[in-house]
């Protein structure tokens, strides 16, 4: 009975079928065919744990899972990049039909349209988002589509400095450093603050908005400095801000970039998520990613394409805006559903959802003794707490009574919590929460 | 009037905003359950904020029959070739949506990720002896980071042992665009080989190009042509011999799975493309994965983060770390989890006699169809091939069709096309990639497809020059989408 | 050679056996982990076994394309008159397979099923609010099981009182077959109940059928005329006058939702069907659900199990019970849980005010199809209808084309054909029925596809009676169908 | 912000689009539509709980599922009719697709191919399965089948008396009896053992087997006495058994019926399953239920349509067969996948699973003083137990330490527990359950 430990369920060939095949080919064995590869090279076996059968597999994998505890578990106040909001079971149903999920970028554009239309949608959605020109079909993420953003202000202004504020996630930065560090870009940090006037080399200013700290930044004044030195403004957002305040392409901005996971992405222990990457028109043919464009057919019907390829690693190959081929279009169309389902009005209530349910737990927060706000201005769904004791040990307490708390950057803030607040906390668990840091006062 | 064969229902391409209805929504919010809190000051408000309007059974309706337009994996065969267009297990797709995969945050605390932590650990292990390069990283998010990475890593590797700086890196002719690219976003210069008569990579063009400001190479194995690199070893010790690292460009795995060790064989660095290889869905162009391998001594550089098993308390405990020396990250967290969940599941569905029986198809399948096409086909090289077959249209072309009229032809016929125009260096090179999951009679219906337009192109070219004519749109006009670039939707335009 | 409008890849029809290849399999399972056991002897045991062998990719890929061939809710507007083809929300998908749910053991003690006993519970007492008939049996798996289950409380009551059999069951000329058959099952003489010219149940006709013999009536309300009975109070006063009791078949409920209490109509029995009026998906013939509600007196008879709410020892707990007469079980366990639940959410995400804007939305829909098409299509009755329209094709039909060629033709504009020649006393019936999850912008483009089909009847007649032109497959042999059966594969024919 | 309670996500038109549709229609209002309607029986809204919103209602059902202890959430051992089997994920992805799960009966053939031919499919696979000449396209479940299934024999052979093995399933009984009393059939229990002739106007004689304690009957004698006196053997048999015992047709089986549940259907509660049924071809006509035929297209293609429609309530009204119209074709459609899926190897292999663990735990059992099987024979993967003491206090210990025991059938045999093993259980879970019968022993 254990004959099936022996063949893969997922190659249909049979013994008999290779037979007829190798005969065809004119050989006796597969091995004959893999003739060039040196034989000192081949031999041991893959050391891999034994196959399993699909029954085994899942529920070895519901083991893993089971070893996790979830965001969906029980009360969750973290967020930092990473968000935690309700999915409509739309997407879903959208986004694991076969013909989305098994196709590969869409290069016949003929038997394509769907993936293509529905990249075409989502550049929409996120040009209206973002008030912005154009957009791309998505990059890797938000963090890698800033990187990018800093890249291409280095390609269109010629300059080769990139400056950002301090309160741009520490996550961001790290990656616009990887990318930046091998074309010989300095990266430079400005306090908001002291708004001194940027360096006249530089390329751009990074502005993120609501920054790491859930805060926005005052918008017009970093228009300013970065203009006024010939630099570009390059905003980074998250997409469900965008229900409620102003988009950067209100502000001026010639970039803006978002990490897209808010808008009906799973949080997936941090991906597969999806970089929203807009420009201003006159900077298109510095864009990185895929684009599609819509055209004619032969008949004169509507139709879509890959288009402006001229940019891209497979025509261009060193001189290539970017060298970005996969990407997370899955992801794309996921937005596009959500954003759909959601709509005008549904986006802006969950952005007001989010709004009233953080503040709430902000005003309460503050009025536990020794917990304060220490920082200024506006936020949307995150602000920082200082707490009277090291935010780790309030997380470890909050986790004994099954709360999974904050995000704890006392290395960024002294006693720092960062607590995120989205329309999935009810009142209940913010006052659950709030009970349990008196006790921890 | 409506024609008699059109299908009008698959013709309403009507974009969202177009039906768009103003009051109409999808979804209902759940009512605010605290007190309503102050709104900020008007000017940090937005206005309008013009999204579509639409119900849910029109969101269903709208993107389900978008889907059919679509070719896919699940519909028919995909021979796309270098990208592995291989059958995607649902139960993949299954244990990645599990809740506590999912739905866990990337910021969970340790305790609260230990069975993510574990399958990060535990694939790393896996590809590493799946590669025979112990040191692995999963953050990069698809094959050109990987790259982009794989490339910082040597330059990390050149600079750490304080010698001046090395800036050529060696690419041959026939790689894919994204190694170039990658290079030089990695800040080297990049300096190509040409292939020999035979597709290999020309060895005495290769010598010609060392020396002491030599990066390293980037190799594709089996490279693009579908063809083992006969001189492989031989080309790792050159390199090698002037400081040089190489580079392996692992999306043509498929071909080598559990058949060659890429340690042994002199690569110092490769990545691999979950999506291609380890069957995760390619989801219309990702989301993908691409580990990068290195050798131990490399390992220091890996891009952040890592897992690592620690012995805690008696019990073992998982973590991410940080590689001492590390690239630094690629993105805000640690790569296309989703995906790696499904890669993993692949693997343990298969163990080692599974995958090199992958390989193993996967070769035997390419072989069969270059047998059973050559005497219609001309072979871009007439050898043995591994993976994939790149055939010409020449001969077709003498005829006035080309390859590109023969590729949307096989439409008609209801296969998806083979790559067209690449690599660069075969004149109208179709390049075909069965993989393993495919049936015998699946090929044999794709290569009477491939004779019957063989046919057609002596007897009724103009029926092939003008294909596609059954799919859902005709021919499109890529000259003017780039020439006008119309790229979303705008009020009042249609 | 392929014609150039043809998509080949949809028309490889070949069953799954003639697929079929030795030694493929599409799944593993795991090794058997006890020591074996001796078999029984080998004359109990089966010898060969002739199922398909195919691998798993072969697998999803028929069934792919298989669908692809359907038409559905989830693709286009599906006007079929007394099927309430709404749309199905997706989320009801997704919390029906909640492991609790989807995974729950029917034989599940008590304790470990609380939560479904409690949905089943609360269920019972929405759809009692709704019909107005408080006692709710949920174990019909369908309408016409609903049905015999409802005559069968009929008899079950009859004979509680004692009194000689009561024999005849009235029912209605354009009553749904399946009222007659369940009469039939029940035990019943069927006696039929002509309209009048307005479409209305014939009273005068009622008044002569009734009298000791009478056990009741089966009335649909509406009609599936898609008339409300303007007499409906004076009719069950005459049947309850009589002795007889009034059974309502509430097919036709999405007419009535919020609208109309039943139980005050003066119906003692009612069926639902959850997967019509609550939105359950059809599943291309079920599964359905047919909840029966009974007036107070009559829930003793109600099919067993029955959810109640008990109070046990301080906390609520529920249980299923046999109802003291129960007519007795209908299946082996507790009816169609999996679609009770889609039902369950339905009206959780609805609410009243909601499940009463459905009425209206789907009356409204109704009569502007009415009212837009009945200058080029007869109605059957000239008056307001509820929630589906009747038309004739008479006027077509003058002109050589019959309502089965309209039919056929409006698959190729896109659209599901309306329900064909029934009710049966309606001479080229075409009932459409649009529901309330349908755009005006939907609505329109059928009553222009109806339209161009009235002008292509005077204009080119054949097109409309050689259609559909552009399905997967050409009118079908529906007599050849039945006179030479063929209705499984054998090995050795095609 | 509250708005979004008063409108259903579900229905689209606004209230603009009424307006214009009322207009068109030429009334005000849309009550005055429903002026028909008795203006006495209107009026009071429905008192039905407030509408929830899909995030709230998920979280509602969610506590409802978890108020549940399903049959994965850890070792179990109950049957009875319903089986823990394990579902490849093709079955659900197959399953769940738009095109299957939100179509019609198929009505119109020429756009319902997809479900014509599935059901085609599924005939044929129980033909197979059952070695019986024509099945029909499915029915409600396996005890409403076979309550069919007697009627059947009623009208093939003219009588009206029915006589059942008292092992038959209770529950199958108790759905003959509902369907049976209304037309005056008599239902009478015979015994097995004491085979005496069947009384003359006998239309069927009902064998169960695997019966309901799980044993293998006689068949070949069955057979004898039901023919013997010109009545038909009708066979309701377990289609997972089918993997390794001998079909129902090779014993000479008129009407074979099966509940289809094992075959990749999950338990829910109950239902959704689905009635497999198949009877020789001389019977054809007298088969309730739909069924599809394989025809010609205009073109001479192959195509399929419902067919023998004739038998059916639509068109023979009070004469027809049965009433069934709507059925279970979706779970038609996942017993085609599975068996598809499985194929010929794999249900083998399955069944063998299920047997070599239920054999394996019986031995076990019957190992523990005071425990032992009371029955003799051949059993498939379920068998009785005697118990030491009343079932029910060895079920609720066993749940106090997280295992689902048997079901309790002390009313059926003294101290008698029906214990279930499938491919689903362990080893492990198997001697585990040893270990506590050894403790309460
Ligand atoms: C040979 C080769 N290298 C690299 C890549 C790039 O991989 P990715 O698309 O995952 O970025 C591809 C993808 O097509 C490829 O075929
Ligand atoms: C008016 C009417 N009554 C009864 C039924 C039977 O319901 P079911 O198909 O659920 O058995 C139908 C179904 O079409 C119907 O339209």
């Amino acid at each position: 009975m254990d004959s099936s430990r022996t063949f893969s369920p997922y190659s249909p060939n049979t013994p008999e079928d290779r037979r007829a095949m190798l005969e065809a080919v004119g050989v006796g064995s597969v091995e004959e065919l893999l003739g060039d590869i040196p034989s000192r090279v081949r031999g041991a076996p893959l050391a891999l744990p034994e196959p399993l059968s699909e029954q085994e597999l899942v529920q070895e994998l519901e083991v893993l899972a089971s070893a996790n505890r979830h965001a969906l578990e029980g009360p969750c106040f973290l967020g930092a990049g990473a968000y935690r909001h309700f999915i409509p079971a739309v997407v879903r149903a959208v986004a694991s039909r076969g013909e989305f999920l098994t196709a590969y970028t869409p290069y016949q554009p003929e038997v394509s349209q769907g993936t293509l239309q529905a990249a075409y949608e989502f550049q929409t959605l996120v040009c209206q988002l973002l008030a912005m020109d154009v957009a791309n079909a998505g990059m890797y993420d938000g963090a890698s589509s800033l990187a990018e953003a800093a890249l291409m202000a280095c390609r269109v202004t010629g300059r080769s400095r990139v400056a950002h504020l301090n309160t741009l996630s520490p996550f961001h930065r790290e990656v616009v450093a990887t990318y930046a560090g091998p074309q010989e870009i300095d990266v430079q940090e400005v306090d908001p603050a002291g708004a001194l006037p940027l360096r006249p080399d530089t390329a751009c200013l990074l502005v993120q908005h609501p920054n790491f700290f859930g805060y926005l930044e005052d918008l017009p004044a970093m228009e300013r400095l970065a203009h006024a030195s010939g630099a570009l403004l390059v905003v980074a957002t998250d997409p469900m801000a965008m229900g409620l305040f102003r988009p950067p392409g209100e502000y001026g901005a010639d970039i803006a970039i978002a990490e897209g996971q808010s808008l009906g992405i799973p949080l997936s222990f941090g991906g597969p998520y999806i970089g929203l990457f807009a420009c201003r028109a006159p900077y298109l043919r510095q864009m990185p990613g895929r684009i599609v464009g819509r055209t004619v057919d032969a008949r004169g019907e509507t139709g879509y394409v890959l288009t402006l390829q001229t940019r891209e690693q497979h025509i261009r190959r060193e001189r290539a805006t970017s060298n970005i081929c996969t990407s997370q279009a899955l992801m794309g169309l996921m937005v596009a559903v959500y954003l759909a389902t959601l709509g005008k009005a549904g986006l802006r209530e969950a952005a007001e959802l989010c709004y009233h349910k953080a503040h709430y737990a902000a005003s309460l927060v503050q009025r536990v003794p020794g917990y304060s706000l220490p920082l200024q201005g506006t936020f949307f769904r995150e602000f920082v707490v200082q707490c009277p004791r090291p935010p780790a040990e309030i997380n470890q307490a909050l986790l004994e009574r099954g709360i999974l708390g904050g995000l704890d950057i006392s290395h960024l803030v002294p006693q720092g919590w960062l607590l995120c607040v989205t329309e999935l906390n009810s009142r209940r668990e913010i006052e659950d929460l709030v009970r349990v840091l008196r006790e921890l006062a | 009037m409506i024609q008699r064969k059109e299908r009008p229902h698959l013709l309403d391409r009507r974009l969202l905003m177009d039906r768009s209805v103003p009051g109409r929504r999808g979804v209902r919010l759940p009512p605010l359950d605290v007190p309503e809190q102050r709104l900020p000051p008007e000017e940090l408000l937005r206005g309008d904020l013009d999204l579509p309007e639409v119900s849910q059974p029109e969101v269903v309706r709208y993107f389900t029959r978008l889907s059919q337009l679509n070719y896919s994996v699940d519909t028919n065969f995909y021979p796309l070739g270098s990208c592995t267009m291989k059958y995607n297990p649902k139960v993949n797709d299954e244990v990645a949506s599990l809740a506590g995969l999912a739905w866990l945050h990337p910021h969970a605390p340790g305790p609260c990720s230990q069975g993510a932590l574990k399958l990060l650990y535990r694939l790393q292990g896996f590809l590493g002896e799946v590669t025979g390069l112990p040191g692995v990283s999963l953050a990069p998010m698809a094959g050109a980071q990987a790259e982009l990475a794989g490339i910082l890593v040597i330059r990390a590797y050149h600079r750490s042992r304080g010698e001046q700086p090395r800036r050529t890196m060696l690419i041959p002719d026939s790689a894919h665009g994204t190694n170039p690219a990658s290079a030089t976003m990695g800040g080297f210069q990049v300096v190509g080989i040409p292939s020999d008569s035979q597709g290999n990579l020309d060895l005495e063009a290769l010598k010609g190009k060392l020396g002491g400001d030599l990066a390293g190479i980037m190799v594709t194995l089996p490279s693009t042509l579908g063809l083992f690199e006969p001189h492989i070893l031989e080309l790792c010790r050159l390199v090698h011999q002037s400081g040089g690292l190489v580079y392996g460009d692992g999306a043509n795995m498929n071909a080598l799975l559990g058949q060659a060790n890429l340690g042994d064989l002199g690569f110092d660095v490769v990545h691999l493309n979950l999506h291609k290889t380890f069957s995760t869905p390619h989801g219309g162009g990702g989301p993908g994965a691409g580990p990068l391998c290195v050798r131990e001594g490399l390992a220091a550089f890996l891009p952040a983060p890592v897992a690592q098993r620690v012995q805690g308390n008696g019990a073992e405990e998982y973590r991410l770390v940080r590689p001492e020396h590390s690239i630094g990250r690629l993105g805000a967290f640690h790569g296309n989890f989703g995906v790696l969940v499904r890669a993993y599941a692949y693997i343990r569905a298969l163990g080692g006699p599974g995958l090199r029986q992958v390989s193993q198809d996967a070769v035997l399948n390419a072989n069969y169809l270059l047998a059973r096409l050559k005497d219609r086909y001309e072979l871009a090289y007439d050898r043995v091939c591994m993976h994939e077959v790149v055939l010409s249209a020449r001969r077709q072309k003498r005829r006035g069709v080309r390859g590109l009229d023969i590729a949307k032809r096989l439409l008609d016929y209801g296969f998806h096309a083979p790559t067209m125009y690449f690599p660069l260096i075969v004149d109208e090179a179709l390049m075909v990639e069965p993989t393993e999951t495919e049936t015998k009679e699946t090929l044999d219906a794709f290569i009477a497809a491939l004779e019957a337009i063989d046919e057609e192109v002596s007897t009724d070219p103009d029926l092939v020059r003008t294909a596609p004519h059954s799919t859902p749109v005709g021919r499109l006009d890529e000259a003017r989408a780039a020439r006008q670039p119309d790229l979303r939707w705008r009020r009042g335009r249609t």
